[in-house]
């Protein structure tokens, strides 16, 4: 599919420019900012935007949740046919099964970067990154 | 001169990116051989659990959330390594806050209702959105509440370590209970039950409530451990 | 029937989960537990190994779903060697660090979980047939890595974590983006059905995929521009977690990045763009190695620059030069461990660990010395050492792929690698000792777990049959995708409930 | 049995020959250095006298046993040269040794006597003796290249190493080889100044800088030796000139005149000489002589 | 079990056990190396016979060791050295430490020579070549002296030679699919033409800098002269003959198939005689014992070198007479100026004068071995060097006769200064108290120089193995040819009987020598050497009459121009300019997290910017 600049189509794709926007403000952040925290912070933005682009990726037009919760299921008897049915309509779940994954080990990354911040304050007296080149060559 | 370089590089990188998403054909997936069906058939039809999701968290992929709970361990263990100081530095709170008496007393209010939203939404993770990691980020919410409000209020590090492994060690006994089954890691070797009962979806929920667990400990490992730091 | 490679991955996970448990009844369990565990879990690697070589991988699927719906471990001729290896070297750092400084019990039980972790989440990386799972493992050996490295409070140590910690969450970032593209095309995230399938792919996903692949992994695997991190981690953790990382890590990451290159995307020109960058890794390590006064940094350039080589042998292709790269991997984590180990007793009570702080050790530190000397001699490829056969393999392969241009690098950086490590040789014996200087004995432990590598070095360098049996059944099953791809996908159909 | 005794016979015979007519040499040299000094001089037999006189002095002291064996060694490359070299075109009247008269032989007992010498020499203790060993053996290196170019140039053009064919060759042709090969005449000629030592190459044993040199510390019988082999060897070089260039000789008085005749060049050249340092001695004979000595080996070559 | 394997597990093993025996008792570790040596020569000279091999497989690579005729007679320079500097050693290291170490490495560095020689493999060669190179670098820097500067030269040359080396092994073996030496020789003319010259410039960069030719020469001098003089004598007499060896087998093998028009060979040659030329040269300057002998050797080597690219008959002939010689020539020399270093504690010309009458056995020892290196006649070097010069000569080298002749006549310089600089000379007081080395240090000596003596008169007992050796390399038997016992022929058919011209020799010296002793024999007594007459006056005591230092100034400085920088400055040039591009390419990692970052970025970025011409 091409990409036309004044096609009505780009507001289909709002949601990767987007991420990708927000993966790019993240990376700056973490590219450019001198403060530690923001770099975390930047880390973590970027952690977002990966995660905003991976569920999007399991989007289905017009889907649901794939919970095939009593309201969906009314009074249908469960056979396979029926499931089928019901799955059709429902959003990919594995995204989110692994969306889920990833935002606890960007928490996890983030937690321990924090607590290396601290560190780093600590030892350094100073949050620019900058100044923090005891260890080079 | 660095800010340039950097746009730039994110610009090819952003423009690389997105050329390729752009072929995407957006909320249409044309893949015919995913997984993803094979997820959504099975789970309700075989497996007993209504939240897809869930049973691919928790047994599709439960090797994954057996790495992504390490994982959550290794942050409360890495923390507390990196910010070690020595045996006598810890459970000195670095952080004090003074809040005012209507703050507290509306935490302690609240607490106990935050505590039971967190165990309602892992209990019911195989049945509606939410799950173990959610309801454990809950309950740690409401250990935080507390923390905030009252500068002296303590966690036991022990209770929360023996919850912590407790949990994890349940996690994994679960998986290997499927292996000495005679099946494979993690396999159910429960009954499944009738879809949307609190009681089915085999060892999903058991296993959910232990991640609940786990995550709530931890998470509020996490903060405590944060916030006992002193310069 | 002794166990499943699952076991690999389980065990050490309870153990962990356990250690804190076990450290409020018996203290010392804290440090003894990971050890049996490992010397169990060595125990059941070198079974199935001999179970693999007599019939063939096993595929072990997880929660009863057949692949590509579940997740599966392959242990394969190659990844059994691989994880033999790690689950090897795991065990004798562990035996090296069991009573390594005077750390107390809080930080013990931290150490031998991160340690643990850190072996089972390269071991995961290694097994797994996912490729989420590897990200997952990836980022279990990534955390305890970055804790590992910050574990010493006394020193720079969180400033490496730091470094690395940043450019391992872009390593994270390249990954999910590449696994992102991939599950957007074929709906699949098992290496085996993606492999299958990867001809569906849009050729422009397929290879922002792999440049993504090869961005992410390159930073576990040392890949030159991407190894900023490297030295700094080395250097600073502790010594024996600079083995693990020579030794186990890095093993692993080159294992990811090969098993993407060779069995996910077959696209051409990726061998060639192989050998360049691990030919330009090659170079610049062991450039910056030369001037280095700080022994592990040294090591850690060293350590770089072997990386480099391996790419460079896996870039060759053949099969060849694939054992030859599984060869140096091998030899490399033997050799460089015994250095690291051995080298951190000899820079054991300073601070700043610069190399003219090793004068004159000798005297006080005779086995250690000797072993660090062994290790120099070795990894220069010194006849008749471990590190001589797998130069011999590398060149023999690129020989026979007729890149005499390669040949000539490589011997070209060998001979700087050879100055730089008898400069430190050379001082350890023959310089006067610094005043200030207390030499450390090493402990019982520590002497055994040293001599254990040595030990290695010598039978592989005087047999080498010993293990090109294994790596050579290694080799061939990297390159056999097509067995690859039905072993994993044809064990499925038993198991579905 | 016989052979030897022959041999023996004529070695004796032609070490009394090359004494006689060596010392005569000598002596000529100083009455007409003398005379072209505008001085008498010496008679032309003093040095009959001289030799007699160091023969039967006492010597009572030395400094080791190299003292005793440096003379020695001179003297056996005095003995050896007039053994290889030979003397008459005709062999039957001296049959030395040289039915293998080898030119690389030759040059290598030539070069043992200087060394010999050194080392008796660096026995005494006597820093002069060392200082001009040292200048000798510096101005050996340089005559030594042109002097071997020579040889070399001749060996290539007649392919024998052999000293009797080249006289052979010389006696069926009746060409002189001075003339066929002239340059290597030159080259030898050249290398031949510094051989004698005689000015301007007189540095080594200098009278008026170094006390004598390497000779200072050696009297009576050590030096009674020492000038005795002198003397033989210059007439035993002076024949292997005249064998080599000159045609050889077919009876001693032409032998004598031919001899005579080349032993002017060094005297004279001598005579009209100030004298050259070490350094300026070697590149002395790096320079020209070396020129001719390439020249004779490119004729060799070529034509 | 094969005795060959034998031989190799006895040499192994008694070097260990001498190593670990270090530890219980000098006298158990003296005796297992002793042994070993003892039972390796007796084992390989009579239980291994020329034709014997082995083979095996090892990492799948099938190798082969046996023994032909051409290694037995490199084996014969090595076992014959190694042990009498075995013997030599047992006194001579007497009290110094680390001797287990020194042992073993002395042991194992046989073992790898042994190994070279009957390697038929190529692998195994490189193998052994390998260790070779590092346990004789384990001995170079066993006195600690200089090791950061000399002990890295050498091995750091000794790896480029051996990965040169390495590099045509790979290209033989990518291209016949086999490693067996024989194999690679029978197939070379049919390599492409690049591998054909590639390969034996290759191989002969390994060879070269064992031979320590020009310009690879410079570790020479360091190495030799910080090793201890026990090991220097096998080092410059037996391990750079490893060199020539392997020299001899690329030559005949290989370079004699290619045309005329490569110019390998006098390429080659020549470049043996600018080695021989600029090692004389700086012999000469050396004021260190140790130094003069190491640029001496480096010079012998030069002649081989010459010898064999030359390549006929008589210069292959000659090259491996020499070799041997050199061997027991050097093997004195080296291991007389350790009696000196031993007995004195110094070894520098400047420093020590008028030994002579306090260690008469080492001087004429020295004496001899002197005599034979400059080729003067009675002696062995003269056979030697008279093949060399007719070879050449007969071969039409007309100019390279020239500067080997300038070479070996300079070589007089240093000769008279090594004999002058120690025993000649003033008697200094501070000598006074030296004593003659012990037996075991001065009997080795000894018999290697009387070595030279008979080889002068018998040259034919050296060349007949010579002789076999080239046999084996297919050259057609010499014998009676170009030699016999005492004759030498040239290949005109000029002769040198010997015999008569030792004797005459012999007879003229010894005449003249009773002559000049037994003549006032009664009234001639020895006075001090400071009782000369020094410009008519007796010289004071405290005068100084030592000439040693500038000892040859005026002929150093006619060739100055030449010697005003020597090649290692070359190389230390190359070396620190190396150093500081290494030093300025590490700075890429300054430090910076983010930049570490930024260069993630940009390498990504490069890709994808190329990544249609990197993916084709």
């Amino acid at each position: 599919m091409e990409f036309k600049l004044f096609d009505l189509s780009i507001v289909e794709y709002a949601f990767f420019i987007t991420a990708v926007l927000i993966i790019l403000i993240g990376l700056y952040g973490a590219l450019v900012k001198k403060t530690l925290i923001k770099i975390v912070i930047g880390l973590s933005v970027l952690d977002a935007g990966i995660n905003l682009l991976l569920i999007s990726v399991g989007y289905v037009k017009s889907g649901t949740a794939p919970i095939f919760s009593p309201a969906l299921i009314k009074d249908m008897p469960l056979t396979l046919e029926n499931i089928k049915k019901l799955s059709e309509g429902m959003v990919d779940p594995v995204p989110q099964a692994l969306v889920l994954t990833a935002i606890v080990i960007g928490f996890g990354v983030t937690a321990v970067a924090l607590s290396l911040v601290i560190r780093l304050y600590r030892h350094h007296h100073t949050l620019n990154i900058d100044e923090i080149k005891n260890l080079k060559w | 001169m660095k800010k340039i370089l950097v746009l730039s590089l994110l610009a090819v990188f952003g423009v690389y990116l997105l050329e390729v998403l752009f072929k995407i054909d957006f909320g249409h997936q044309f893949f015919l051989h995913g997984v993803k069906d094979f997820y959504l058939t099975t789970s309700p039809d075989k497996m007993g659990v209504a939240n897809v999701v869930t049973a691919i968290v928790v047994n599709f992929r439960g090797f994954d959330t057996l790495g992504e709970v390490t994982v959550l361990f290794l942050a409360t263990t890495a923390m507390s390594s990196i910010l070690y100081k020595g045996r006598h530095q810890l459970g000195e709170r670095a952080v004090l806050f003074s809040s005012s008496r209507i703050v507290m007393t509306g935490s302690k209010l609240l607490f106990p209702a935050i505590i039971l939203l967190g165990a309602y939404v892992f209990i019911h993770g195989h049945l509606t959105p939410g799950g173990g990691f959610q309801g454990g980020v809950i309950i740690a919410t409401g250990f935080l509440l507390m923390l905030l409000s009252y500068e002296d209020y303590k966690v036991s590090h022990v209770a929360l370590s023996l919850v912590e492994s407790l949990a994890g060690i349940t996690f994994a006994s679960v998986g290997l209970l499927g292996f000495l089954n005679g099946g494979t890691f993690l396999q159910n070797f429960l009954p499944t039950g009738g879809l949307n009962n609190l009681i089915s979806g085999g060892v999903i929920p058991i296993i959910y409530i232990a991640v609940g667990f786990k995550v709530g400990a931890e998470l509020t490992g996490l903060i405590y451990t944060a916030l006992n730091e002193k310069d | 029937m002794v166990g499943t490679p699952v076991l690999f991955i389980a065990i050490p996970l309870l153990a962990a989960f356990l250690i804190p448990l076990l450290g409020f009844v018996w203290k010392e369990s804290v440090r003894i537990l990971p050890g049996l565990v490992l010397l169990y879990l060595l125990y059941l690697a070198v079974n199935l190994m001999g179970q693999v070589a007599h019939s063939g991988t096993i595929v072990e699927v997880i929660a009863g779903w057949a692949p590509p719906w579940g997740i599966n471990l392959v242990f394969s001729p190659l990844t059994g060697l691989l994880t033999t290896l790690m689950i090897l070297m795991g065990f004798i750092i562990w035996i090296y660090s069991y009573r390594f400084k005077n750390i107390d019990f809080r930080e013990a039980v931290k150490y031998f979980i991160l340690l643990l972790m850190m072996i089972t989440g390269s071991v995961g990386i290694v097994l797994t047939g996912d490729i989420f799972n590897q990200f997952v493992f990836i980022e279990i050996t990534s955390i305890s890595a970055y804790a590992l490295t910050a574990f010493y409070k006394g020193r720079d140590s969180a400033e490496a974590s730091f470094k690395y910690l940043i450019i391992g969450s872009l390593s994270s970032m390249f990954l999910l983006l590449a696994i992102v593209l991939i599950y957007s095309q074929l709906g699949t995230l098992n290496m085996a059905d993606i492999a299958d399938k990867a001809h569906l792919m849009k050729p422009g996903f397929k290879i922002l995929a792999l440049i993504f692949f090869i961005t992410g992994l390159g930073i576990e695997a040392e890949i030159f521009p991407l190894n900023g991190w490297t030295p700094d981690a080395y250097a600073q953790a502790p010594g024996p977690v600079g083995a693990a990382f020579s030794g186990i890590v890095v093993k692993a990451g080159v294992y990811a990045m090969i098993r993407v290159i060779f069995t996910l995307f077959d696209v051409s020109g990726t061998h060639q763009f192989l050998i360049i960058i691990g030919m330009i890794t090659l170079i610049i390590a062991e450039m910056a190695a030369v001037k280095q006064d700080r022994l592990k940094r040294m090591l850690a350039y060293s350590s770089i620059g072997q990386m480099g080589l391996v790419i460079v042998a896996f870039g060759i292709g053949t099969e060849e030069g694939v054992f030859a790269a599984l060869f140096l991997m091998l030899n490399h984590a033997i050799i460089k461990s015994l250095l690291f180990l051995s080298g951190s007793y000899l820079v054991y009570n300073s601070t700043e660990k610069y190399i003219h702080e090793t004068d004159g050790l000798a005297k006080h530190l005779p086995i250690t010395s000797f072993l660090f000397a062994l290790g120099a001699i070795a990894i220069v490829g010194m006849p008749p050492f471990a590190g001589f056969w797998s130069k011999w393999s590398i060149l023999s392969a690129a020989a026979h792929s007729n890149m005499i241009l390669v040949i000539v690098l490589i011997l070209s950086v060998s001979i700087i690698e050879l100055v730089y490590y008898f400069r430190v040789v050379n001082r350890i014996y023959f310089f006067p000792k610094q005043k200030e200087v207390e030499p450390k004995r090493p402990t019982i432990n520590a002497l055994i777990a040293m001599s254990i590598l040595g030990i290695l070095i010598l039978v592989i360098g005087f047999y080498p049959d010993s293990v090109t049996g294994y790596l050579h059944s290694a080799s061939q099953s990297l390159l056999e995708k097509g067995k690859y791809i039905q072993d994993v996908l044809s064990t499925g159909q038993l198991f579905i409930q | 049995m016989q052979e030897i005794l022959q041999y023996t016979w004529g070695a004796l015979v032609s070490f009394v020959v090359a004494f006689t007519v060596g010392i005569t040499y000598m002596g000529l040299n100083r009455k007409i250095t003398a005379r072209v000094q505008n001085r008498i001089g010496p008679p032309w037999y003093q040095n009959f006298f001289d030799v007699l006189k160091l023969g039967s002095k006492e010597t009572s002291i030395h400094h080791g046993v190299m003292q005793h064996m440096g003379p020695a060694f001179i003297m056996v490359t005095a003995v050896m040269s007039l053994l290889i070299i030979p003397i008459l075109n005709d062999n039957r009247f001296f049959p030395n040794l040289n039915f293998h008269g080898d030119l690389v032989f030759l040059l290598y007992i030539m070069v043992f006597g200087p060394l010999g010498m050194a080392l008796g020499a660096g026995q005494t203790g006597n820093p002069n003796s060392a200082i001009g060993v040292t200048r000798g053996l510096s101005q050996m290196v340089g005559f030594e290249i042109p002097w071997v170019m020579a040889l070399v140039a001749l060996m290539i053009q007649y392919k024998t190493t052999s000293i009797v064919d080249l006289m052979n060759l010389q006696a069926e042709t009746g060409r002189w080889l001075m003339f066929t090969s002239p340059f290597a005449f030159l080259a030898a000629v050249l290398a031949m100044l510094g051989m004698f030592r005689y000015a301007p190459f007189d540095i080594v044993g200098a009278p008026q800088e170094l006390a004598s040199g390497p000779m200072s510390e050696n009297g009576g019988k050590y030096l009674f030796v020492m000038m005795s082999a002198g003397s033989v060897f210059a007439f035993a070089k002076l024949t292997l000139y005249v064998d080599l260039f000159m045609g050889g000789a077919n009876n001693l008085i032409i032998l004598v005149v031919k001899t005579f005749i080349l032993y002017l060049i060094p005297m004279l050249y001598g005579i009209v000489s100030p004298r050259y340092r070490t350094e300026q001695a070697i590149r002395y004979f790096w320079g020209w002589p070396s020129l001719f000595g390439l020249l004779a080996i490119l004729q060799a070559v070529f034509l | 079990m094969n005795m060959i394997y034998i031989v190799f597990i006895v040499l192994l093993g008694g070097a260990l056990l001498t190593f670990f025996a270090n530890r219980i008792s000098g006298l158990l570790r003296d005796t297992f190396f002793l042994l070993t040596i003892l039972a390796t020569t007796v084992l390989f000279f009579t239980k291994i016979h020329i034709g014997d091999t082995v083979s095996f497989t090892l990492a799948g690579l099938n190798l082969k060791w046996g023994l032909d005729a051409f290694g037995w007679y490199f084996s014969l320079i090595v076992l014959g050295l190694g042990t009498m500097a075995a013997f030599y050693a047992l006194s001579y290291m007497k009290g110094k430490d680390r001797l287990g170490y020194f042992y073993f490495s002395f042991l194992i560095s046989i073992l790898s020579m042994l190994g070279i020689l009957m390697s038929h493999d190529l692998v195994s060669f490189f193998i052994f070549w390998e260790v070779m190179t590092w346990s004789s670098y384990l001995i170079v820097i066993y006195s600690g002296r200089n090791v950061q500067k000399n002990g890295i030269n050498y091995i750091l040359l000794s790896a480029l030679g051996a990965y040169a080396m390495l590099t045509a092994i790979v290209m033989v073996y990518a291209n016949i699919h086999t490693l067996s030496i024989s194999e690679m020789i029978n197939t070379y003319p049919q390599f492409s033409h690049v591998q054909q010259v590639w390969l034996p410039v290759l191989f002969l960069m390994a060879f070269s800098v064992k031979a320590a030719m020009m310009p690879l020469h410079v570790w020479a001098p360091g190495a030799y002269s910080d090793a201890p003089m026990a090991y220097t004598s096998v080092f410059s007499g037996a391990l750079s003959k490893m060199g020539i060896y392997g020299m001899v087998i690329v030559f005949v093998s290989m370079i004699s198939y290619l045309p005329d028009d490569t110019l390998f060979k006098e390429t080659f040659a020549w470049l043996g005689a600018i080695t021989a030329i600029l090692g004389t040269l700086w012999a000469i300057a050396q004021d260190d014992a140790r130094k003069l002998l190491a640029y001496s050797s480096i010079a012998q080597l030069g002649y081989i070198i010459t010898g064999v690219a030359v390549g006929t008959d008589l210069a292959m002939l000659s090259a491996l007479f020499l070799a041997a010689l050199h061997a027991l020539f050097k093997g004195t020399l080296f291991m007389a100026v350790g009696a000196i270093e031993r007995q004195t504690g110094t070894v520098k010309f400047t420093e020590v004068t008028g030994l002579i009458r306090k260690m008469p056995w080492t001087f004429i020892a020295s004496l001899l071995a002197i005599i034979a290196l400059a080729g003067i006649p009675p002696l062995g070097g003269f056979v030697g060097k008279w093949m060399l010069y007719e070879s050449l000569i007969n071969s039409n080298h007309y100019i390279l006769v020239i500067a080997i002749f300038f070479a070996s006549t300079a070589a007089f310089l240093y000769c008279y200064k090594f004999l002058f600089g120690f025993f000649l000379g003033q008697e200094e007081k501070e000598w006074e108290n030296v004593k003659e080395a012990p037996a075991l240090m001065v009997l080795p000596m000894l018999i290697l120089a009387a070595g030279t003596l008979v080889l002068g008169t018998f040259p034919g007992i050296l060349l007949k193995p010579a002789d076999a050796a080239m046999q084996t390399l297919g050259y057609a038997s010499t014998e009676g040819h170009l030699w016999s016992m005492s004759i030498l022929f040239n290949e005109w058919g000029d002769q040198v009987l010997l015999r008569p011209l030792v004797y005459a020799i012999a007879g003229t010296f010894l005449f003249f020598l009773i002559i000049l002793t037994v003549k006032g024999w009664k009234n001639t007594r020895y006075v001090s050497t400071k009782d000369i007459s020094s410009s008519g006056e007796v010289p004071l005591e405290y005068e100084n009459l030592t000439f040693s230092v500038n000892f040859y100034q005026p002929f150093l400085r006619a060739v100055g121009p030449v010697m005003k920088k020597r090649m290692i400055y070359y190389y230390r040039e190359f070396g620190s300019g190396m150093e500081a591009l290494f030093d300025y390419s590490r700075r890429i990692y300054n430090g910076n997290g983010q930049t570490y970052a930024i260069y993630v970025m940009i390498f990504l970025v490069i890709i994808l910017l190329f990544k249609n011409s990197i993916f084709g």
